[in-house]
């Protein structure tokens, strides 16, 4: 019934052999990033938890007080924790609007010979080690710092003088650590927007400002999203730029006074930290890590709610 | 549980072991540049120190010349602070934990062995354009509890003082604190995390005060005599100096007990060469 | 001549009061942008001479040279490039090619998710416990390494995805309608084609692993010594340049820390330069 | 008929490349023109000359005279935002908004000026019906746009443009990526369109100019080789160029 | 929504106008019998006068449908509607042609005088006129049943005409008729039996219409 | 590369179809007369028999056309001969029944034995033979100016037929001629004028073809 | 004419969606048959299920009998690969893989271990040569297929499907991308293809399908509701569905 023709019931096995082998060493790599990632989660919690027990969860996180090494220690986290909070919602605040005109500026209404060479100069910074924004905090930013807060709190009896290492000039450096990195997301994400988009817009007579503000920056909403997170993340993370810049004192956050992220108690801390006070780090750190959780579940649900009502 | 005894154990018993015959040629390069080879035994390995931030002049200085004379050994150092540096000696990642503070009591029941080196002041630092040059010992404890905030309180300028120390793990911190029986009751308005850091600060802040280990001390700040003491070897060596602590290596058990490169490594720290760069990095070394 | 001409020229406010906040803010950031790097150059060229870049730094003769951090830089690269990419990219050609899209694949790719916004310093930690302490491998270039490759792992892992994403339904579709097998089709069309985003994402890879600073400081540690052995290398404590930055920073050592921050910019530069290259090079859409 | 739109010894250049030469054309008032040609001829670009969407292309070179209703709209004193009112366009690719269909029609009018929400609910409704859309969606005003069908899009970007009171419609390939039911809708549409509007549409479609185009201009590189009534074009074709191309005998 | 709007109203046109057409050549065939009839050159006089407008509908229609073809690109029923229409309008302008030739004959005849009346003539233009209405009637409708008994018809006015031609031949021998008027008879009588010929074919292309198939050959 | 390499082959074979019908045509007037002129019986009797063929080319031809129109929605040029194939087919097949009657004529009219010769008759066969020959070749060459030719020479045939008439009326009140063969004779003239008129018609759509106008109304 | 494949009683499944109700479809051999049908309506995925496209993707289920000479290709004796060199494939888009015009033809034959160079030359020029393309690129054959024009590119596609000599080709929309003059290139083309391959062919232009093929199957939501020779179904459609389908009343 089929001539000549070769039928095609199989009769080779080893090309299916090598498909087989690709496939499994694939699926072992895949399995490979949960592993870590549940390892690593794991180990958070193993390592986090038991101090929440041992000391107790509200005097953890509510406490005021770290005195780890006094006796008896005391280890709340409370300015630790607001810190951080504190100090990325100010990052964000600062740096976000800034890093967003200036990615609309760049691939919107700049020249576009400018817009080509500062591009890659942006991408650059974004590059570069953020212990350098630390240098620049230490060397520029705090004496500046300091010379305002002798100004602001002179005569001040109350005022414990941070010498210029305080919560701004983290903040400051924190805002200007996340500027490129903003700055390259969100101006990639408005160049992704279609262009007929835009030229929807402005065939209907809008102005290239409304055109940006109205259509552009909206159809760029989840990419813009993706940089405030990604901003947020690089934020609340950063240990070793902002330890020296923020004065490393466990205190309220109050603009001039020296501060602790929960990243720099880690890093000041960690090294020879033992026993319970070993313990609470590791709580620090999985605070840290629910943070960074919190921040991407939720600012993703956000957005995807927002994509969702498009479809 | 906690965890470190179990990572204690897991741990592999030695470090820096002799590695036989895997010499390659470009590993000698830094011997290289070496007029004299020793006629020493040739030890070949390396020996980790970590620990004391206070103490990275004279680890450095002791492992280049160590490494000079033993062309085929490296010795590494890492600071991290005293507290860690005993730490992962107990925990084996390191063959010596340095501390520039006695050894708790906790510590030596973990089984560290305090092996007392030198001994090393403990200089209190202005910025340089403090006029104020002497404090006494409770002027000093008033600063650090945070009684008093202005230098003008102690016949200085009016200026705010910034109060400047190292963080809890510190074993200058540790001394300082616990010579001057202030412990955990300091109020600082920058905890740093090395020596070096707080030197920077104390020289570039104006009303700034830190304490950092004397073998640091250099023009960019002001030393301060306490009690009117000045703080130099002499003073420290009599004792009227009241601010001194001793550099400890230490080791997880006996010295006896510690591999060959490591008993090396002490027997020329207590030899006459030891001694000598002891002293050239402005340190105390023990006599006994 | 008609009622709604086209020629009345409208000013509107909020157009002009917007443009203005768009050219102030991009003046601003380009400013301070520009200005840093000015000033890093400002302050780092002068310090960087042939000594700097070919010698390690000594206490003995109170010299200062990063040719260590440069060494132990490159091995950082190169080992946690080993071990990475193909672990990453293997675990992208999984998601997007193999796995059938469901749970499981929501599961990983939420977790590489979280692996990428899990801070340094946390890697840090767990690399210091894990691969220092329980696999015994304490301060060295592996210890950093693995650590590292848990961090860039997620990296690569999405811009490999992301770049077979990209890769047109049409090239699989054509590739096995005409009978190809799974793997050839991948070996033959989706990797080449997908090379320009993988390169990317290795080069951003490598770009974290040169500017990473939290993670390595408690697990390659601090070392500045030349190699002994190309393997024995792997082994002993290495300090990347960034390191050397930020203990030259903590330690006041402003003009060491700007020399160092020039040659990292130079070298991040130069990755970019090499980015862009390849990607161009890679480009197997580009009509030749 | 009105002359809606002359052009005059256009002449329009993208960098060295001479894209448009020496174009004259009128275009009449409420009738419906259809531009062909193949691939790469200048239909777009001459399409987008008429309410100036190519000035957004850098190295673009312009000059002769285009006259709306008498304007030269290439004259300085023209403000592009009133022209483009005036001039509406219409994709090949629909491109709705991602907002929901009620805020993609009341976009153009919002950006012109009107807040009022019955006025607005008026253009709205009366945007939607004049593209034959209202039955469909008027139940659905809230939704996101890009849940329509493809068809439906297109139509909304019709009603869309319809909503700024345009008086000449521009079209590019408004069916090409469309299914054919939803053509002969939209070509429906423009019959009715036409009676308000002056429309340009570009086609590739030669059946489609037959089936709804008055006039028909055919341009080869850049040039027009041909313009005419479009039953005129299709079945007596003055020039062999136009012959070959429109009998598929081309190249 | 409905589709093809303009589709279909363009269809509806060229059908009604084939319809008007059809009906005036109806018209013009019944006016020129009743001028036959009645003598009434007037009418038959209208008769030839209309042909024009027949003509000229006939090219307006077959105008319709090639534009129909070139805009509309048809297919299935409308196709063979449009090209049914394109087609049956030649026999139609052919049926108009015949009025007017016989409308022609009858002013000549009637001016003749001669009141005596062919009996088999009057019956053949009565079947003939019958027969047309029905085909134009089957055609319009699209009424495949009846536009079938038409084409039945042709043998009885085929015979007709034969019973004529013989009567004028009769008639001649039998020297009853000048040859003039015997001549015109004659041709009276082929034009009514080639109006029934064309009425055939219009009929004939009605089956098209349903069926795609004309005389038994597969043409769509 | 060429394109619609097809569908150029369809219309070839659809033209070549329509030239070899037109032929056919030519063919069987030529042999019709040759039969009248020769009497020869034979060859009227294959007219007849071949009238067939010419009708089956027709369908065939239609056939094609509307296929063509079908699938291939033709334009310009093409639409215009396509549809000039699709009208023009109606009057070749015409012509091709003239020629079957007149062929029946001449079987009837050979078997009288009158050898007396109609000298207008032969004119007008010679004439409509060349007027044919002309609008068919005119037709295949798309020759306008041939065409335009033969339209004039319509007039001549109508002249002729007149003449036809008269003389047989002539003939018949002489009663030179048996009334029989008076009517045959006058059917026969009567037949070539309608062969003249399609002739004509051929002609027109010749010239459609080129600009589109029908009896300078503007179709397409 | 022979039947190539024979589809019977074939229902497929994505998840609960009934894509393809109880199909019945003898194609033949050597002969062009046209898929037609409004959007959505299961064309390209029958045209899918001739050579197991669709098990790619995931939660499809399919029942019924396909036999391709007689063999069942859901049989699970079947080697996919195989199978898809025997029955190749063309796509929409057209889709070269980014590499030189030579190494696109070649991937198939390479595939099927064909190594020896002389063998691939002859392969990559007959294939050409088959999909009338050998005279435009042959003296480019190093250069990257993406540099050819749309047209050209879909006609590299199908030279691509012809290097691996399959018996039967699926070409899903292979046209609706491209310029009317290149869509007719490909239309002569497949006149060509048709004396020797079995041609399945999905379009949405109704006039190609009347063009080309010499049947047709008119789809509707998942339902063959006529299968006829092309020039039947489009002149004398069964089906009043089939008529108001392709008369453009649908809907
Ligand atoms: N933005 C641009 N920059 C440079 N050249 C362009 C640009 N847009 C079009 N061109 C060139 O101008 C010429 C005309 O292009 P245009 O888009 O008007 O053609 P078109 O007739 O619309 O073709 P198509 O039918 O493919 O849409 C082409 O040669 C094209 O390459
Ligand atoms: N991969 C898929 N997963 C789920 N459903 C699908 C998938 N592909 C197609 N469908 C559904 O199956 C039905 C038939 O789709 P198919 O693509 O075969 O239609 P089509 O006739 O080819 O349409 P078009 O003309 O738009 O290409 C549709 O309802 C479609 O939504
Ligand atoms: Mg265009
Ligand atoms: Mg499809
Ligand atoms: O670094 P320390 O010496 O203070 O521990």
């Amino acid at each position: 019934m089929n001539k000549n023709t070769p039928s095609i019931f199989a009769n080779r096995k080893r090309k299916s052999a090598v498909e087989k082998t690709a496939q499994y060493i694939f699926t072992g790599c895949g399995f490979l990033a949960i592993l870590a990632v549940l390892s690593i989660t794991a180990y958070m919690i193993i390592s986090g938890t038991p101090a929440l027990f041992k000391v107790g969860i509200l005097e953890i996180l509510f406490g005021n007080i770290w005195t780890p090494t006094a006796d008896p220690a005391s280890f709340g986290i409370l300015y630790v924790i607001l810190t951080s909070i504190a100090g990325t919602f100010l990052a964000i605040l600062i740096g976000v609007p800034i890093g967003l005109f200036t990615a609309i500026f760049l691939a919107e209404t700049a020249p576009p010979k400018l817009a080509a060479a500062v591009r890659p100069a942006i991408e650059l910074l974004a590059g570069i080690p953020s212990v350098i924004y630390g240098l620049l905090g230490v060397m520029i930013l705090n004496p500046l710092m300091y010379k305002l807060e002798l100004k602001i709190f002179e005569g001040s009896t109350t005022h414990q003088f941070s010498g210029g290492a305080n919560l701004i000039s983290a903040v400051l450096v924190l805002a200007v650590m996340i500027l490129p990195t903003v700055i390259n997301i969100s101006e990639s994400a408005l160049r992704a927007v279609p262009k007929h988009l835009k030229s929807a817009s402005l065939a209907l007579g809008a102005t290239q400002i409304q055109t940006i503000f109205k259509v552009i920056l909206p159809a760029a909403k989840s990419g813009v999203m993706t940089a405030i997170v990604l901003g947020c993340g690089r934020a609340i993370g950063e240990a070793m730029a902002i330890t020296l810049v923020s004065g490393s004192s466990v205190n309220i956050p109050l603009p001039f006074n020296s501060v602790r992220f929960l990243t720099t108690a880690i890093v000041a801390e960690m090294s020879y930290a033992e026993g319970l006070h070993r313990e609470v780090l590791f709580t620090v750190g999985l605070v840290l890590f629910a943070f960074i959780m919190i921040i991407n579940i939720v600012l993703n649900r956000i957005f995807k709610k927002g994509a969702a009502g498009h479809e | 549980g906690s965890e470190p005894s179990s990572v204690t154990t897991a741990a592999p018993e030695t470090k820096g072991t002799t590695e036989a015959g895997t010499t390659e040629a470009g590993k000698s390069s830094a011997g290289a540049e070496e007029t004299t080879a020793e006629e020493k035994t040739e030890l070949k390995g390396s020996v980790i120190m970590a620990g004391s931030t206070s103490m990275e002049k004279f680890a450095n200085a002791l492992a280049e010349a160590f490494m000079e004379d033993h062309p085929d050994v490296t010795v590494q150092a890492e600071f991290t602070g005293s507290s860690a540096g005993v730490e992962s000696v107990l925990a084996g990642q390191c063959d010596i934990g340095n501390s520039s503070r006695n050894l708790k009591d906790e510590e030596k029941g973990k089984g560290a062995v305090e092996n007392i080196v030198a001994i090393d002041g403990i200089a209190v630092v202005t910025d340089p354009s403090n006029t104020v040059d002497n404090l006494t010992k409770e002027q000093l404890i008033s600063i650090y509890t945070g009684e008093v905030t202005n230098w003008s309180d102690l016949g200085g300028s009016n200026m705010p003082i910034v109060v400047v120390g190292r963080e809890a793990g510190s074993g200058t911190r540790g001394a300082f604190e616990e010579i001057l029986g202030i412990e955990d009751a300091c109020k600082y308005a920058n905890e740093l995390d090395s020596t070096g850091a707080v030197m920077a600060k104390a020289a570039s802040i104006p009303g700034a005060i830190g304490y950092v280990s004397l073998d640091v001390i250099d023009e960019s700040v002001n030393v301060l005599k306490l009690e009117g003491i000045e703080a130099n070897e002499a003073n420290i060596k009599d004792g009227s100096y009241f601010l001194s602590r001793p550099f400890v290596m230490a080791t997880k058990g006996e010295i006896s007990e510690q591999n060959e490169l490591v008993q090396a490594l002490f027997d020329y720290v207590h030899s006459d060469k030891g001694t000598e760069l002891i002293s050239s990095v402005g340190l105390i070394p023990v006599t006994e | 001549m008609n009622k709604n001409s086209i020629y009345q020229k409208k000013i509107r406010m909020s157009d002009q009061v917007l443009k203005m906040l768009i050219n102030l803010c991009a003046a601003l950031a380009l400013a301070l942008l520009a200005g840093i790097m000015g000033y890093v150059f400002y302050r780092g060229i002068p310090q960087i001479n042939w000594q700097f870049l070919s010698t390690v730094q000594s206490s003995a003769k109170g010299t200062f040279g990063i040719l260590g951090n440069i060494i132990n830089t490159l091995y950082m690269i190169v080992i946690t490039l080993l071990i990475a990419a193909p672990v990453g990219i293997g675990s992208a050609i999984y998601l997007n090619e193999y796995a059938r899209p469901g749970k499981l694949v929501r599961a990983i790719e939420f977790t590489t998710e979280v692996l990428s916004g899990i801070p340094s310093i946390i890697f840090g930690l767990f690399g210091m416990v894990v691969f220092g302490r329980l696999f015994g491998l304490s301060y060295s270039v592996l210890t950093g390494s693995f650590t590292l490759t848990l961090m860039i792992l997620p990296l690569i892992t999405r811009s490999t995805q992301e770049a077979l994403k990209t890769v047109p339904d049409s090239y699989r579709s054509g590739a096995l309608g005409i009978g190809a097998t799974k793997w050839y089709m991948i070996r033959t069309i989706l990797l080449p084609s997908a090379m320009p985003g993988i390169l990317t994402g290795i080069i951003l890879a490598v770009g974290r692993i040169v500017g990473e600073s939290a993670a390595l400081l408690f697990t390659a540690g601090s070392g500045f010594q030349l190699p002994g052995g190309l393997f024995s290398k792997l082994f002993e404590s290495s300090g990347t340049m960034t390191i050397q930055l930020y203990l030259s920073m903590t330690k006041g050592k402003y003009n060491q820390a700007f020399g160092i921050a020039v040659v990292l910019l130079i070298i991040v530069l130069g990755i970019n330069l090499l980015a862009r290259y390849l990607t161009s090079r890679f480009d197997v859409t580009r009509q030749k | 008929m009105n002359i809606k739109i002359a052009t005059s010894d256009l002449n329009l250049y993208y960098g060295t490349n001479h894209a448009l030469k020496n174009i004259n054309l009128d275009l009449y008032e409420n009738q419906i023109t259809a531009l062909i040609g193949p691939s790469g001829c200048g239909k777009s670009t001459y399409l987008k000359t008429l309410n100036r969407m190519n000035d957004l292309v850098p190295g673009v070179k312009i000059d002769g005279k285009i006259l709306l209703d008498g304007e030269d709209i290439y004259s300085p004193k023209v403000d592009a935002t009133l022209l483009r009112k005036k001039v509406g366009m219409v994709f090949q690719q629909p491109n709705p908004f991602p907002m929901s269909i009620y805020d993609n029609i009341a976009y153009g009018p919002r950006i012109h000026g009107i807040k009022n929400k019955a006025r607005l609910d008026e253009i709205v409704e009366n945007s939607l019906r004049g593209a034959a859309l209202w039955d469909e969606v008027h139940d659905r005003m809230k939704k996101s746009a890009l849940g329509l069908s493809g068809g439906q899009q297109q139509r909304l970007c019709i009603a869309r443009a319809l909503a700024v009171e345009p008086e000449v419609l521009l079209m590019d390939e408004p069916t090409s990526a469309l299914d054919p039911i939803s053509t002969l809708k939209i070509e429906d549409l423009m019959g009715e369109l036409k009676k308000k509007y002056t429309v340009v549409i570009v086609t590739h479609n030669m059946q489609q100019a037959t089936r709804i185009a008055d006039y028909t201009a055919f341009f080869l590189v850049g040039e027009i080789i041909e313009y005419a009534p479009t039953t005129e074009l299709f079945s007596r074709p003055k020039e062999k160029k136009t012959e070959d191309y429109i009998t598929g005998r081309f190249g | 929504m409905k589709t093809r709007i303009s589709f279909e109203q363009e269809l509806q046109e060229m059908n009604e106008e084939l319809a008007g057409m059809g009906e005036m050549v109806v018209g013009s065939i019944q006016k020129t019998f009743r001028a036959f009839a009645e003598n009434d050159r007037e009418l038959a006089a209208g008769v030839i006068e209309r042909d024009r407008a027949v003509n000229e509908a006939e090219r307006s229609i077959e105008s319709r449908c090639l534009m129909l073809m070139l805009r509309q690109q048809p297919v299935a029923g409308d196709l063979r509607h449009i090209s049914m229409a394109l087609k049956v309008v030649t026999d139609l302008e052919r049926i108009g042609d015949h009025a007017a030739d016989i409308a022609e004959l009858v002013l000549r005849l009637n001016s003749g005088g001669s009141q005596k009346r062919m009996e088999v003539l009057a019956e053949m233009v009565n079947s003939v006129q019958a027969m047309l209405q029905d085909a134009v009637d089957a055609f319009i409708r699209k009424d495949q049943l009846l536009a079938e008994q038409v084409e039945r018809q042709d043998d009885v006015i085929d015979d007709f005409f034969n019973q004529v031609k013989e009567e004028v031949i009769k008639l001649l021998k039998e020297d009853r008729e000048s040859p003039d008027r015997a001549v015109d008879l004659l041709m009276f009588a082929k034009y009514l039996e080639r109006i029934g010929d064309h009425a055939v074919n219009v009929c004939e292309w009605t089956e098209f219409y349903d069926t795609g198939e004309l005389k038994h050959h597969r043409i769509l």
